[in-house]
């Protein structure tokens, strides 16, 4: 039934994440900034997996997550240190108190009056940022670093410039290593390196926690809370705590997303936001460990890559052909790239709800079955 | 004593009297039938006992303990399982993380961050969980999907569900509710093995006589939200309020 | 549209990849051997223009990059010039660019900044640019122009009229062409007081952001200046998309001119609710009760129907000026796309020829050298008159555009009519004037 | 008095706006037991309906006026809609009354609309989670916005309101207040009256026709309906054809109050779920009187007076969350809205 154990998925997962500059460099998607947004959001996603995945609690509101850990590391920025470690630690700290609030009032429902609980806090928090609290969030611009901050802990920077986010030194944006590999030009950061040790080691929490007992809980919760009350067990505080750490693993991913790039904005609290994490896991396979980060790349590179190919782009893809057949590729494809690629996500978002509950790794599980299966049929036929 | 002791318990729902008066005394080691017409208020009273229900007014007590108010959680803690009428399990787990799910809420109690322990490699709980199965004799299906099996299957997850938490008090909610007569007398072989085996003291609620008076050392009749007799099965037989209750009811 | 298909072909030929790769390669050189962050080492330059694509305002990122195509065509000496040829300065040759032909990667903003930033960072990672450029909001252009400074990226902002971008958050990277809240009020304020007296009482109705919030500052202050009062400032909820409980109460506020501080959709509801009220039909304090658009753009006045007829606002351009730039540019635009250019469209195509001419002139892309190069420079023929660069905070002075919303329209473009042309002398500020106070312009940064 | 009096008007004309969509939500999740994330596109494509109308109606034909130019310097080409140069008088009426014409044509349209999306995709959901309905419908919102994006842009496009009803009326002298103090546009009360007609008349369908008694005793209870030989599927697909009717009128008559966009759909998507989670998921009534209830909410929250008293307590523009607000209000003291039952969506 198993294909592999646990450590051989890690060890895999891990290598696979560690040589994503290469692996990526054929899709174009192998540039720092969308690397780290894979990790990041990949991040969020496993988070949001543990509560959605394995207790079926649906949540509009965890954007407010992410945008509280982008604030609370971009202020440890602006006031202390350029060190990551204070600010993702911050980061962490304040969405964990965060979702434990939000959390608490949120869970007293069930079903979709959680959902929409859940999303009145997001959009509260998101009007609120954008406007009331521009203080504090800096509003609409989001939230910066200027050249008059105080930044207590480092010394004097440069006159003029702004300094960059490092670990001990190391700066996020810069490239160590630039080979050329097969014609194709990497580029290995730091940054995209810090996202990826954390992707992993959320990685493995979420497959210790799938594995524990405690997950065996929250699985339970999802199937049957009734019999789980009546087995003793107080089911309150299993979802508050599920709740708490998916909070914490988003507040993780905006403390990432401000570390990499030291911005906040309000928008990040929105709830399409919110939904798009939903999309990611589903998309992926939700309850799996895995899908997740699956769709949280297949959708940000749908967002970066498919949202930049303009007409100009499709001529050159078509350049070959005919200019009639190529005028009319173009005519058909543009509305579904570049400014369409709402419209292709959309659709093939349907596809997968619709003929893939179980996402993409219910997808590829299919596949597989199908060549093995094709795989016995030939072999039996043989036989015969 | 008994392990268990129900005293004037009233419940309204508006107008309707649903509980009025009841009292109820069950000994330690005893099977006690609770039997009655439909309406005559059976589930509102077995409700009120596991928490589901808090009655208007009267006192529930368990080994001495009051448990009204308490929340359902709490009340299985103290050592009350209960089986459904329909079988209640954990639809999309398999049929051994059904078993080791009570397992862990008997050990770890009602709450407990166990998040980086492996419950695979719990060797205490996975032994425990393959024994009361064996005892089931369902260890063959233990890897299969729960929520695939058949209706007396179920039944018997459920009761080992219940029975590896080693209760003090087991309720029982019709569990012969809809069965065939065969499936019924393989359920009375099943209760009678674990009475024999583990000595738990039950409360039964049933509607098949045939079952009731296979299991019960004692029985309750409830009718119109009162009890109205109670004693040994020979003498609830021929007792003229029970016929009156009965009315109709041939089997009796 | 099938020799601009021609060209466009052609242009992209150079660097096209056909098969696995989703988008152009890159161009992008070993980072430690360059002076300044994706210095061209080929036979072109890549240009990042980053618009809104989707999102409310997708039609208006649609405008700018069809300036933006315009633009690089007239670059590369395609078509026929456009403003090249009204253009004072004469450094460009039509050439391409330092004599390298100019290509482009587009994006799409969102109107996010998160996604605005995401979309620039891949320009400036992967595609190589060493330009980016647009934008149609203040928040996204702030966000990138950010963005830029840490890269060492020249960003020439596109549509961004807070006073922010070119006050409290400017950069030394980031250039703006467009006019802003203050200059708004400053042209508006004469007008109004001319049109409407001095003696009005004005109800602010402000988006609750930071642009309406300084929109709503500079307006108060300029028409103060001129002897209105203020009777109230009612700040409205950004997802608001029904004002009328808003614009209920205002008449009876003691009121008699209502000033709308709302941009794009917001501007449009709100508008369409005051002029349902029947605002515009009252009398109120013995006067007619009037509104007043503060920042007009003519897309979105399209969406406002007639309901715009009459109403006062100021705009940056307009296509209907009558100056050589403006006509070359709109026989230009019009020629190729069959409509006439918005002013978000004017001002990215304006942009583009500037970064352009600078780099000819400082005879590099180095961002430290463009930023030179454009710091202090005066200029003419863009349609907006004698401009100026300041140096201080890289903020275009021209002359402001008073509109006003035309009664008889001859066609669906044909929506505002030039009021004024307030000069550029009055609509300046010092740097330090205390709308703009806060920020530093910080150290040009050419990257690694 | 006369601000209150005001801002309550305010709040029923914006309130029936929310009870319409959120009564139509509640339809087709109280007769179909589905979650649709995509009735926002649909009042969407009703106010689109409007648009493809007045579109139709001024196709032109084009002349050549050699005295005038356009702003290329070519002449001018004039154009006169077909309908007017075919039907004189009749033509202009048409123009003219486009939005309230439309409605008719919606009504059909959206039917066909409604049931096609519930044979087609709906159907197929009956028996999955609610989360695959809310993600699967979503999905479909998404895609209808995308696609009216694709052919009308992304700006609003104004509608207007016939002559006859353009303006507005001073209810205040009607009633006894001083003059300008309560005064309302014409085409708002005509949607009020309409949301209401429209209201009372799904209400009296429910409950005075046979057809309307089956689906209610079904939302009670599909199985015991099942059972009695009715086809209630057959009757439930019809019930979301008129869910989708009353979503897309209540698009066409919107778009003379604010000029209808691709996105107009998500921004009151959002707002009726609460509304409806607020109602009581399944209840109708729920529904109507949470609609009313937040509009009203809504409408006093934005007063100036109560804007600056809240904020001297400390809640500034207390508007920006008002309805939110509400929502966490009701549900954590009502547990199921205010009218919802039991074990309804809890699982």
């Amino acid at each position: 039934m198993k294909l592999m154990n646990d450590r051989t998925l890690l060890i895999i997962f891990a290598a696979f994440v560690l040589a994503a500059p290469l692996i990526f460099a054929p899709t174009g998607a192998a540039y720092p900034d969308l690397l780290q947004r894979f990790a990041i959001y990949g991040i969020f996603a496993i988070g949001f997996n543990i509560l959605f995945g394995l207790t079926g609690y649906l949540s509009f509101g965890h954007a407010a997550f992410l945008g509280v850990g982008s604030y609370a590391s971009v202020w440890m920025f602006k006031l202390l240190t350029m060190n990551i470690i204070p600010a993702l630690i911050l980061a962490v700290v304040m969405a964990g108190l965060f979702s434990l609030i939000i959390g608490y009032v949120s869970l007293r429902r069930s079903g979709i009056y959680f959902s929409i609980l859940t999303l009145a806090f997001a959009q509260m928090s998101y009007n609120l940022a954008y406007s009331v609290l521009t203080p504090l969030t800096n509003g609409e611009t989001g939230l910066q670093l200027r050249l008059d901050d105080p930044r207590y802990l480092d010394g004097a920077s440069v006159e003029g410039t702004l300094p960059s986010t490092n670990l001990f030194g190391l700066e996020m944006k810069e490239v160590f290593w630039n080979p050329n590999i097969l014609g194709y030009d990497l580029q290995f950061n730091y940054g995209y390196y810090v996202c990826a040790v954390l992707l992993i080691a959320s990685f493995y929490i979420a497959m210790r926690i799938f594995r524990s007992p405690f997950g065996l809980m929250l699985r339970a919760v999802k199937t049957n809370q009734n019999r789980l009350r009546y087995t003793g067990i107080n089911t309150r505080p299993y979802t508050l705590t599920a709740f708490v750490i998916s909070g914490m693993f988003a507040g993780l991913a905006g403390g990432l997303l401000a570390t990499m790039d030291p911005l906040a904005g309000a928008e990040r609290m929105q709830w399409t936001v919110g939904g798009e994490v939903v999309l990611m896991v589903v998309l992926g396979g939700m309850g799996t460990l895995i899908g997740p980060i699956l769709g949280a790349v297949f959708i940000k590179y749908f967002e970066n890559i498919f949202s930049k190919i303009n007409e100009g782009v499709l001529h050159s893809w078509f350049a070959i052909m005919p200019e009639w057949l190529d005028n009319t590729l173009v005519a058909i494809v543009s509305p579904f790239v570049g400014k369409g690629w709402h419209l292709t996500l959309g659709a093939l978002f349907m596809i997968v709800v619709i003929f893939l509950p179980g996402g993409l790794v219910d997808g590829a599980k299919r596949i597989g079955g199908w060549i093995t299966g094709a795989n016995r049929r030939k072999a039996k036929a043989e036989a015969e | 004593m008994g392990i268990l002791e129900v005293q004037n318990v009233n419940k309204h729902f508006g107008g309707l009297h649903a509980l009025n008066n009841v009292n109820l005394d069950v000994e330690q080691g005893s099977v006690h039938a609770l039997i009655g017409p439909n309406g005559a208020g059976k589930s509102t009273f077995l409700n009120c006992l596991i928490g589901k229900l808090k009655p208007d007014t009267g006192s529930v007590k368990f080994n001495g303990e009051p448990v009204l108010g308490k929340a359902p959680h709490e009340i299985n803690q103290l050592g009350v399982s209960r089986v459904f009428q329909t079988p209640e399990i954990f639809g999309e787990l398999s049929v051994f993380e059904n078993v080791m799910i009570p397992c862990l809420a008997h050990r770890d109690g009602a709450f407990k961050i166990n998040a980086f322990s492996m419950v695979m490699k719990d060797k205490e709980i996975r032994q425990k969980a393959e024994d009361i199965l064996e005892d089931m004799g369902m260890k063959d299906k233990m890897n299969l999907h729960s929520g695939s099996l058949s209706r007396g299957d179920k039944r018997r997850l459920e009761m080992a569900m219940c029975l590896v938490q080693e209760p003090k008090l087991l309720l029982l909610d019709e569990p012969t509710a809809g069965m065939a007569r065969a499936d019924t007398n393989n359920t009375i072989d099943l209760l009678k093995h674990i009475g024999e085996t583990r000595g738990i003291t039950k409360v039964i609620i049933e509607h098949d006589m045939h079952v009731v008076f296979s299991l019960a050392t004692t029985i309750s009749v409830l009718a119109q939200g009162a009890i109205i007799a109670e004693g040994l099965p020979e003498d609830i037989k021929g007792h003229p309020k029970v016929r009156e209750a009965y009315l109709g009811e041939a089997e009796v | 549209m099938s020799k601009l298909i021609m060209n466009r072909r052609g242009l992209l030929k150079s660097g096209a990849a056909v098969g696995a790769g989703v988008a152009l390669p890159t161009i992008f050189t070993a980072s430690s051997a360059a002076a300044y962050t994706n210095e061209p080492t080929g036979g072109a330059v890549t240009l990042g223009f980053n618009v809104p694509q989707t999102g409310p305002y997708a039609d208006e990122g649609a405008d700018e990059l069809r300036a933006y195509m315009l633009a690089v065509k007239h670059l590369n000496g395609e078509g026929d010039g456009g403003m090249m040829n009204t253009f004072s300065s004469k450094a460009l040759q039509g050439n391409g660019i330092l004599g390298k032909k100019v290509e482009y990667v587009t994006g799409d903003t969102q109107t996010k900044s998160d996604a605005a930033r995401a979309s620039a960072q891949s320009m400036i990672q992967k595609d190589g640019a060493v330009m980016i450029t647009g934008g149609s909001s203040s928040g996204v252009a702030i966000a990138v122009q950010g963005l830029c400074q840490e890269a060492g990226i020249i960003f020439m902002a596109g549509l961004t009229h807070s006073n922010d971008t070119t006050g409290k958050d400017k950069k030394a990277n980031g250039f703006r062409h467009f006019f802003n809240g203050y200059m708004s009020g400053a042209a508006l304020a004469p007008v109004l007081a001319d049109m409407y007296g001095t003696d009005r009482a004005a109800y602010h109705l402000t988006a609750d952001y930071t642009w309406g919030w300084t929109q709503q500052e500079s307006i108060q202050a300029a028409t103060e200046a001129k002897g209105w009062s203020t009777v109230a400032n009612v700040l409205t909820p950004l997802t608001a998309t029904d004002f009328s409980s808003y614009v209920a109460p205002v008449l009876n506020s003691g009121a008699d001119v209502l000033v709308l501080n709302h941009y794009g959709g917001n501007m449009v509801n709100s508008l369409t609710s005051a002029v349902q009220f029947g605002l515009r039909d009252k009398m109120v304090n013995g006067k007619n009760f009037e509104i007043v658009v503060p920042l007009y753009s003519r897309l979105m006045a399209r969406g406002a129907g007639e309901n715009v007829k009459g109403i006062f606002g100021s705009t940056n351009w307009h296509w209907s000026l009558q100056d050589e730039g403006s006509k070359a540019f709109v026989k230009s635009f019009g020629e190729e796309y069959g409509f006439p250019p918005s002013q978000a469209a004017h001002t990215t195509y304006c942009q583009t020829l500037l970064y352009a001419d600078a780099c000819e002139r400082a005879g590099t892309f180095n961002p430290c050298g463009v930023g030179e190069a454009l710091e202090g420079f005066d200029f003419d023929g863009l349609g907006n008159g004698p401009t100026h660069y300041r140096a201080e905070d890289h903020q275009c002075f021209k002359d402001v555009l008073v509109v006003r919303g035309k009664e008889n329209p001859t066609s669906e473009f044909d929506l505002l009519e030039v009021v004024q042309v307030t000069p550029r002398a009055q609509v300046e500020y010092a740097v330090d004037h205390p709308m703009f106070a806060g920020g530093a312009l910080g150290a040009c940064n050419p990257g690694s | 008095m006369d601000a209150i009096l005001l801002q309550l008007l305010n709040g029923l004309d914006k309130g029936s706006a929310y009870a319409l969509i959120a009564l139509g939500l509640t339809l087709i999740f109280g007769t179909l037991g589905v979650v649709n994330f995509a009735h926002g596109a649909l009042f969407m494509i009703g106010a689109f309906i409007a648009v493809s109308f007045s579109k139709l109606m001024e196709i032109s034909k084009i002349t050549i006026d050699p005295d005038k130019v356009d702003f290329l310097g070519n002449p001018a080409k004039i154009k006169t809609p077909y309908v007017i140069e075919w039907f004189g008088n009749f033509g202009h009426w048409l123009v003219e009354w486009s939005v309230p014409v439309s409605v008719l044509l919606a009504i059909p349209i959206m039917i066909l609309i409604g049931i096609i999306m519930e044979r087609g995709l709906i159907k197929h959901f009956y028996n999955r989670p609610h989360a695959d309905q809310i993600l699967v419908t979503f999905g479909l919102a998404i895609v209808l916005q995308e696609t009216i994006k694709l052919f009308f842009g992304a700006n609003p496009i104004p509608q207007s309101s016939p002559d006859l009803l353009k303006g507005s009326v001073d209810f205040g002298v009607l009633v006894g207040f001083a003059e300008n103090t309560i005064i309302y546009p014409l085409w708002r009360l005509v949607y009020f009256c309409f949301s209401a007609v429209l209201i009372a008349s799904v209400f009296a369908f429910l409950r005075f026709t046979t057809f309307g008694m089956v689906v209610r005793a079904g939302m009670e209870d599909r199985e015991t309906v099942g059972l009695l030989g009715i086809n209630i599927d057959r009757r439930f697909t019809i019930m979301f054809g008129v869910a989708a009717a009353v979503a897309g009128t209540a698009g066409v008559m919107y778009t003379p109050i604010n000029p209808p966009n691709y996105h107009m759909g998500m921004d009151f998507l959002v707002l009726s779920f609460v509304v409806v989670v607020v109602g009581g998921m399944g209840s109708l009534r729920g529904a109507i009187a949470a609609g009313f209830l937040l509009g009203i909410m809504e409408s006093f929250a934005s007063m100036p007076l109560i804007k600056d008293a809240i904020a001297a307590i400390g809640l500034p523009s207390i508007d920006q969350i008002i309805i939110y607000l509400v929502a966490v209000v009701v549900l954590l003291v009502r547990p199921r809205g205010l009218m919802g039952k039991a074990g309804v969506m809890e699982e």
